[in-house]
């Protein structure tokens, strides 16, 4: 069976994944904005992380989500921790003290501030990840009448894809079988790359005329009005919030400036 | 040429498809290279490959989507750098239109050039948002600078730098390589190639 | 070399049934042998077996009474060599002589060998005027007869072709029978994965066909052919000398035109 | 009628030394069924680019002479507006999916979105190339699940979607199995009954002779040979540029040196003409099965 899924996505019916994949968007980036430029950033990115679990938990995809982040944001928050705890520069009231050295209250904060920046951002965009599927994002880029190439560059990585990565074992096979040695020292190590990589770019290059005909005979690049035959649902409420949004991360954007 | 002609011929049909085959070329190396164990990434060979064949402006959509793309598949981390891959792409497209690529020491120099200008980019998101770490090997080293006495800025410049000087330099080595296998009808396609190929 | 295999199993991770059941055959050195079934019979799978590319999970394998086990692929390539289908999937020089001078260089032959080996391979193959070129530059039909050359270059005591007619024409096919007739005339033993009878019917005399990963049938290939319900169980077409052979209700069937001509010559008498 | 018409077209790749194509002159009717054959490099691939434009439109080259599909000279022409009289289909299966599109009816109704088709017939015409080519149950699957055969099938329906009446295919089964090439050439007789001109360059002697009206064969980029399938895969001159008879040919060709070929019959191209022939000579059977 071929893989087919490459992408975070998992398939759902809910209030979230029906959203127009611009407004998941320009959510992501109005959670960026508000956290790292926004007033009040640890309250302020508290308050959207306690948001998207709520969101998260309507689109059924809590413990999914849940997972990657702990997954991403765990081994960030220990070095963090360790390494401002121990060293931040402006570290001088000391918390703990062990021996000769010191944990200190100011890299512990800097280090539970970020930490919380980063889950809200984070947590946005896995939203966006977890219930856009990529036809839709890539109709929707459609749709708004950009160019097709745009389209086309969002899309098609994800679906070239899983034949890429069984290439890359295929070339792993059929090079050790040439008595190309993987598993060996360094140096071997180093020597071996060149013969893994350069099938699969030059394969890969060598493919690039036919596909490139292949959309030309289908007019790809044709100028004047598309169709499309996927529906991606939009309303009129969603473009007000869409704009909305917009609006916010502009005023902060600009209070942040003149501030 | 005028610019606009320049722009239709850098994003020819056969350009766009290019642009695609190296996003997935850039995810697929570098989990290729990760099985191998050894320092370097290679994962922004695709980006330095467009931006060397294509022009800057190619090469910097390359990295820009190839980063976007890995956040939708893997994890949202690396969108946030997707700047500084952006830069990669369109520092090295600088570098070939310059004819820093057309010879193997050349393309060193390219390669510690674009690993300036990463630094650049990187250090301020990596300050920003991740207070200065990203949870690899490379973080002891910001660890140490900093037990030394070096400020946050300056111990996170160090480590960037160092940490990707080696797979800058040798992407960028590899890259000319590959130009040179490359069949000339191919890159007789591809609206760049003439000023790399010596 | 002999290749022995006793109750070879193997399922792979996501499989939800065994891609080989307890296979069990013998190759003999200098034998050529084409390993046949539908798509999904498991014929890559085995294959991958020979060289240690997959490892038993039951069963061993025994090159030239050499047990493999827990050893590299590349190890086990001086014995094996192994042809994917794609050419592409493996050209990796800038120019034809190194890309066949790539797989004998990795174990370890002297440059005066190599030498001769790489010379020998590129006349083999038709390949000898193009030794400077870069490999991309040449057509498909011309890189899979590089790759050809490549594997052949190697000079192991057995050889593994998947699919190698693929995308050849008339002429350089024949240039591939030639190479298999020289392989065996070293006492090489060659295998080859393939979907084209009528090559089968004419060029190899054994067959090890397999199904849902089991062997169905080991023998002389005109039996197999003979076996019309295991034919159609595995959707294989018998050869086309053979189908007219039968429609004519010769005896023995043929398989080659020329044993057609002598059987047809034969009932007239 | 001629719908495809080629004068003295010579064509060089640009970084070729020499010529793809020699002074090839063709004419090709309305519902004929041409095969183009040759040795690999000979020419077969460029022939087809050039019938559908892509040679001199995507490759430009040094190209001179004319190629008219349905009396429109291609030189003046853009692809996508060619690709509503010819619809071109390549070798790979895999290389000609648009790579955007996630289930077979999307992806059919790719190249139809761009031309800006409304809904309502964009259902229509994909639903007709589909059960066209036999995949109306495949309608939601992902192309990236479809065998290697059912893929080249959903690229022959993609290119069919914008109706063209020409179809052109160059070697479209040489990366399928057995089962894969038989579903390509039933297709083929399907879409000839259909009313649609179809070229197609190819490597299978033993089909080509089932299907094909004419045959052509091509050897270093001239036409060596024209005419019907018997006396183009008979001919002797096949052997010298690289091809080969089928096995019915040379069996007969065999027999007939020992006079158990009838002379008064032509050599044989496919099964049931061998049957025939070998009946023929020896109506008393006395072989016992």
């Amino acid at each position: 069976m071929p893989e087919t899924h490459s992408t975070l996505f998992i398939p759902g019916d809910s209030r979230y994944h029906r959203l127009h994949p611009f407004n998941k968007l320009a959510y992501i980036l109005l959670t960026g904005v508000t956290v790292y430029l926004g007033p009040g950033k640890s309250l302020a990115a508290a308050c959207l992380i306690i948001l998207n679990a709520g969101f998260a938990v309507e689109a059924a995809i809590f413990i999914p989500l849940w997972r990657v982040l702990w997954r991403t944001l765990l081994p960030l928050a220990l070095y963090m921790g360790i390494i401002h705890g121990f060293f931040n520069p402006a570290n001088h009231t000391v918390l703990i003290s062990l021996g000769n050295m010191s944990v200190y209250q100011e890299g512990i904060q800097f280090t539970f501030t970020v930490v919380l920046q980063l889950s809200a951002v984070l947590s946005a965009s896995l939203l966006f990840a977890f219930c856009t599927h990529p036809a839709d994002l890539i109709t929707a880029v459609s749709q708004a009448g950009w160019p097709p190439a745009l389209a086309y560059l969002l899309g098609s990585p994800l679906l070239l894809l899983p034949a890429m990565r069984e290439r890359a074992r295929t070339i792993q096979a059929a090079q050790r079988a040439r008595g190309l040695e993987t598993h060996g020292r360094l140096s071997q190590r180093f020597r071996a790359v060149f013969p893994l990589i350069t099938p699969l770019i030059l394969g890969a290059i060598v493919e690039i005329e036919q596909r490139a005909i292949a959309l030309e005979v289908r007019s790809f690049n044709i100028p004047g009005k598309k169709t499309s035959w996927r529906k991606v649902t939009d309303s009129v409420v969603q473009g007000f919030f869409r704009w909305g949004m917009v609006t916010v991360i502009i005023m902060i954007v600009t209070y942040r400036f003149i501030n | 040429m005028s610019r606009i002609e320049q722009l239709k011929k850098d994003f020819s049909t056969t350009t766009i498809v290019f642009i695609a085959i190296a996003i997935v070329i850039n995810i697929v190396v570098g989990q290729m290279v990760s099985l191998l164990k050894l320092p370097i990434f290679l994962d922004s060979i695709g980006t330095i490959l467009v931006g060397v064949l294509a022009g800057p402006l190619a090469g910097g959509l390359t990295g820009l989507l190839t980063n976007l793309i890995w956040g939708i598949i893997s994890s949202p981390v690396a969108a946030a750098f997707s700047p500084v891959a952006m830069v990669i792409g369109i520092v090295a497209g600088l570098c070939a239109k310059y004819g820093l690529f057309k010879t193997w020491w050349l393309a060193i120099v390219s390669g510690v050039i674009i690993t300036v200008f990463n630094a650049i980019v990187a250090v301020p998101i990596r300050l920003y948002m991740f207070g200065g770490i990203t949870g690899s090997g490379a973080d002891f080293m910001t660890a140490y600078m900093l037990a030394l006495g070096k400020d946050l800025f300056g111990s996170v410049i160090i480590t960037v730098f160092t940490s990707n000087l080696l797979d800058k330099v040798f992407t960028a080595v590899l890259v000319w390589g590959i130009i040179k296998a490359l069949p000339l009808r191919t890159t007789s396609r591809l609206s760049r190639a003439d000023s790399t190929i010596a | 070399m002999q290749i022995r295999i006793e109750n070879l199993s193997f399922r792979y991770l996501k499989s939800n049934r065994d891609n080989l059941q307890k296979v069990s055959c013998t190759i003999e050195a200098g034998e050529r042998v084409a390993l046949i079934g539908h798509n999904g019979s498991g014929k890559t799978t085995l294959a991958k077996h020979l060289n240690g590319l997959l490892q038993p999970q039951q069963g061993r394998v025994f090159i030239g009474n050499h047990l493999i086990a827990g050893e590299s692929t590349a190890q086990c390539a001086s014995k094996v060599a192994l042809l994917f289908q794609n050419p592409d999937d493996q050209i990796c020089m800038r120019r034809v002589y190194e890309e066949v001078a790539f797989g004998p260089k990795n174990l370890g032959h002297s440059s005066s060998r190599l030498h001769i080996l790489v010379k020998e391979a590129l006349t083999l193959f038709d390949l000898s005027h193009l030794s400077e070129s870069n490999p991309y530059d040449l057509g498909y039909s011309e890189r899979k007869r590089l790759a050809l050359a490549s594997i052949t270059a190697m000079d192991t005591p057995i050889l593994v072709f998947d699919e190698p007619t693929a995308g050849l024409d008339e002429r350089e096919i024949s240039l591939f029978i030639g190479a298999i007739h020289n392989l065996q005339a070293q006492g090489k033993s060659v295998i080859m994965i393939t979907h084209d009878m009528d090559f089968v019917a004419e060029h190899i005399p054994r067959a090890i066909c397999l199904k849902s990963g089991a062997v169905a049938y080991d023998g002389l290939v005109q039996n197999l052919f003979n076996n019309e319900e295991l034919l159609s169980s595995c959707s294989l077409r018998p050869p086309q000398v053979f189908q007219l052979s039968r429609h004519l209700h010769h005896t023995p069937r043929a398989l080659t035109p020329e044993q057609f001509v002598s059987t047809l010559s034969r009932s007239v008498q | 009628m001629h719908c495809l018409e080629i004068d003295s077209l010579t064509f060089r790749y640009p970084t070729a030394q020499s010529p793809a194509l020699k002074d090839i002159s063709l004419t090709i009717r309305k519902g004929e069924c041409v095969a183009l054959i040759g040795a690999n490099n000979s020419g077969k691939t460029t022939l087809c680019y050039a019938l559908s434009g892509i040679v001199p439109l995507y490759y430009r080259g040094e190209f001179s002479g004319s190629v008219r599909v349905e009396g429109l000279e291609t030189v003046n022409q853009t692809i996508s507006s060619l690709s509503r009289h010819v619809g071109l289909v390549l070798q790979h299966p895999k290389h000609q999916l648009s790579g955007i599109r996630y289930t077979v009816f999307e992806e059919i109704a790719f190249g139809l979105e761009n031309h800006g088709i409304p809904r309502d017939n964009i259902l229509q015409c994909v639903t007709e190339a589909l059960s066209l080519v036999g995949l109306s149950d495949a309608g939601e699957c992902s192309p990236l699940e479809l065998s290697g055969g059912q893929q080249q099938r959903l690229a022959i329906a993609a290119v069919l979607a914008a109706s063209p009446d020409i179809l052109v295919l160059d070697e479209p089964t040489t990366f399928l199995d057995p089962r894969g090439v038989q579903s390509i050439f039933e297709l083929l007789a399907n879409l000839k009954n259909k009313g649609k001109t179809i070229v197609f360059a190819e490597q299978k002697i033993e089909w080509i002779a089932e299907y094909a009206d004419r045959i052509i064969a091509l050897a270093g980029g001239e036409i060596i040979l024209s005419g019907s399938p018997t006396e183009v895969l008979t001919s002797p001159i096949l052997q010298k540029i690289g091809l080969d008879w089928s096995r019915y040919t040379k069996v007969a060709d065999l027999a007939r040196q020992r006079q158990l070929w009838p002379d008064s019959l032509p050599l044989p191209i496919t099964f049931s003409e061998a049957v025939a022939g070998f009946s023929a000579k020896s109506p008393s059977d006395t072989c016992a099965d």
